[in-house]
């Protein structure tokens, strides 16, 4: 893996993750700590499955 | 009973039953696109019901069926595909009235909410549930030419 | 209105017998099957329902301020929604056996094959 | 026995069976009644523990024992489908065919993936406060992941879906929700007792107790249990195929 | 009057029920136990049981039609094999 797709690869996770943080501050009712570091996680947890099933589709 | 739940109501008997009409009768093309747009009808009824009870956890419910509802039509699209080769299901007509419908009871809903998350998470439904209604039209018209057995 | 959801429930489970009986794939019997399960949430939340009752969820709402429906049913109604498709899925890989066994679906012809 | 008579036994057992279910149906206390003892109870035992949804509080607080029964169900059902569709000794798998599915669809498939993973997770995590809980989410979260399937082909899932890894965590998660229940024992209180831990501001993640616990339990073992088993079908309906000749 | 939701989704859902058994194809009646899922939801929404809905939901309109229709898939396939 070069320099220049591992950056691809961290910026396509960060946008994800970004969008997904997001996404669960929507959801919830109310904000406080522990919601944010869950909602952290589970972003993060989205944002790998997102990179692997678009990866998963192109390779071929 | 108030005015959202007699709104939800009349959506539920003229959209419900026309679904409920079209999947139970008729050629296969038919019945699929009924399957489809008993999702596009029954989200805004639950939108409307939560609104009616002055529930907004009820919400929940739009939301998983926005998400999965379009998941079940596009099984359907999938492994249906080979007898659906014959005559495209293409009913574009009512896909976009179905669509136009669920996008004016969001918008109402949204501007009685008043700017907040709440009103975000109900743009995020209407937007899950629009766009993965006319992606599963466009699916069973032909988006799933190539597939056999894959 | 006093018996009316429970008479639903009950012909929901009586056409689903009468789909089991007379079904001619197994496939469909198991549809068949899950209209019955159907009947019993159904029967098991009408029971449990109040007048202008509402959920007995507190994230939006304040304890004691509306009249509460019965929580006790709607706990058992939710588990077995979810139990219930692991088991119809549990049945269709018994049919998926008996196609790959006996070359057929239809329950008529299955009784033929064994005697 | 005749088709015939089959008919008549089930119109003769049917009528019967209609009757008797007219007549309870007549005596069962009337639809939309005041007192429900039972759930005027639970709701006061779900709130002296701080669990905002009664629901969740009656099925991992004050009814865990059944759950741990329903579980086991759930745990054996997808054991058998495991061992009903495995490979057996005259089949092979062919490989699945790649599939061209239009570039909206895919798009489709691929954006909303994440979003619906998240969506099944929020709704675990929020089982004790909102209706939800590890049943719904896990299942979203499992049906998430076959998008790949519905909008790509079986060859993308099977490269994000290692079947064996689900296997695990579907046990792992079934300990863990009896190793929380032995949990209490070992402190010196009942199985699957809620006295453990501190019960938390009513209406935060982390109020309940044993409820957020049990539920995320739930969740991993219904997610990854829907995942084995639709893992065992789609192999069955798209992979594996009689050998020629057998 | 207030009952009127309660009365309209429970004909739906006994209408769809029945339609359901009627449907004697196990590939149409998998779009109608779709429906029938979903409809199920409403009624289990105007019961107000929210949690149950949701997992009707859940299980009624994706995983209960994708179990059905690969079952068809598979036995439909095994019986071409055997033609062959």
């Amino acid at each position: 893996m070069t320099r220049r797709t591992a950056l691809a690869a961290a910026a396509e996770l960060l946008a994800w993750w970004a969008g997904l943080v997001l996404l669960w501050l929507v959801f919830i009712s109310t904000v406080d700590t522990l919601e944010r570091i869950v909602g952290a996680s589970v972003a993060a947890v989205g944002a790998l499955l997102a990179r692997a099933g678009r990866r998963s589709v192109i390779w071929r | 009973m108030n005015g959202w739940i007699l709104a939800a109501t009349v959506l539920l008997t003229a959209g419900g039953g026309a679904a409920l009409w079209g999947v139970a009768t008729g050629p296969l093309s038919r019945r699929v696109v009924a399957q489809n747009l008993s999702t596009t009808v029954i989200c805004p009824s639950l939108l409307l019901l939560a609104q009616g009870y002055g529930r907004t956890s009820y919400v929940d419910l739009a939301l998983l069926l926005a998400l999965l509802g379009p998941v079940g039509t596009l099984v359907f699209a999938r492994l249906l595909a080979d007898e659906l080769t014959g005559d495209r299901p293409a009913a574009w007509g009512l896909t976009w009235t179905a669509a136009g419908v669920g996008a004016a009871v969001v918008l109402v809903l949204c501007a009685v909410t008043g700017p907040s998350r709440a009103m975000v998470k109900l743009l995020v439904i209407g937007a899950l549930l629009i766009s993965g209604n006319v992606v599963a039209s466009r699916a069973l018209s032909g988006g799933l030419r190539g597939v056999r057995d894959g | 209105m006093n018996v009316f959801p429970y008479l639903v429930a009950a012909w929901i489970f009586l056409t689903g017998c009468y789909g089991l009986v007379t079904s001619r794939n197994l496939i469909h019997a198991v549809g068949c099957l899950a209209v019955c399960q159907a009947s019993t949430y159904v029967l098991l939340l009408a029971v449990g329902y109040r007048d202008n009752g509402t959920a007995p969820v507190f994230s939006d709402l304040k304890p004691g301020t509306r009249p509460l429906v019965d929580p006790v049913v709607q706990a058992l109604a939710l588990t077995d929604v979810v139990v219930g498709a692991t088991v119809t899925a549990l049945l269709l890989a018994l049919v998926l056996q008996i196609a790959k066994r006996h070359g057929t679906v239809d329950p008529d012809e299955l009784t033929e094959l064994r005697g | 026995m005749s088709r015939r008579l089959r008919l008549w036994l089930l119109g003769v057992g049917g009528a019967g069976l209609a009757a008797l279910l007219v007549a309870a149906c007549l005596d069962v206390p009337a639809f939309g009644r005041r007192s429900h003892p039972y759930g005027e109870r639970a709701v006061r035992a779900s709130l002296a523990r701080h669990t905002a949804n009664v629901v969740s509080s009656v099925n991992f607080d004050q009814r865990a024992y059944d759950t741990l029964g329903e579980m086991s169900i759930l745990f054996a059902a997808v054991l058998g489908c495991v061992v009903l569709l495995r490979q057996a000794g005259d089949e092979h798998r062919a490989d699945p065919r790649p599939a061209e599915v239009a570039l909206p669809v895919r798009r489709y498939a691929l954006l909303v993936l994440p979003v619906a993973l998240v969506t099944g997770l929020y709704v675990i995590a929020h089982g004790q406060l909102s209706p939800g809980g590890g049943f719904q989410g896990g299942v979203v979260a499992a049906t998430a992941l076959h998008l790949l399937y519905l909008g790509a082909d079986y060859r993308a899932l099977e490269r994000v879906r290692p079947t064996g890894v689900f296997e695990v965590t579907d046990s792992l998660a079934a300990c863990s929700y009896l190793v929380l229940g032995l949990a209490g024992l070992l402190a010196g209180t009942a199985f699957l007792a809620n006295t453990l831990l501190p019960y938390g501001t009513f209406n935060t993640l982390s109020s309940g107790g044993l409820v957020p616990l049990l539920n995320a339990a739930i969740g991993m073992e219904v997610a990854s249990a829907v995942v084995v088993l639709l893992a065992g079908f789609l192999d069955q309906a798209v992979e594996i195929e009689r050998e020629k000749g057998s | 009057m207030a009952d009127a939701v309660i009365v309209v989704a429970l004909l739906l859902t006994a209408a769809s029920a029945t339609a359901a058994v009627a449907t004697r194809d196990p590939a149409r009646q998998a779009l109608v136990l779709a429906v029938l899922g979903l409809l199920l939801g409403v009624v289990f929404t105007v019961l107000q049981a929210p949690d149950v809905g949701l997992s009707q939901l859940a299980v009624g309109s994706a995983l209960t039609p994708l179990l059905i229709m690969l079952s068809v898939r598979k036995v439909r396939r095994r019986g071409k094999e055997g033609d062959k």
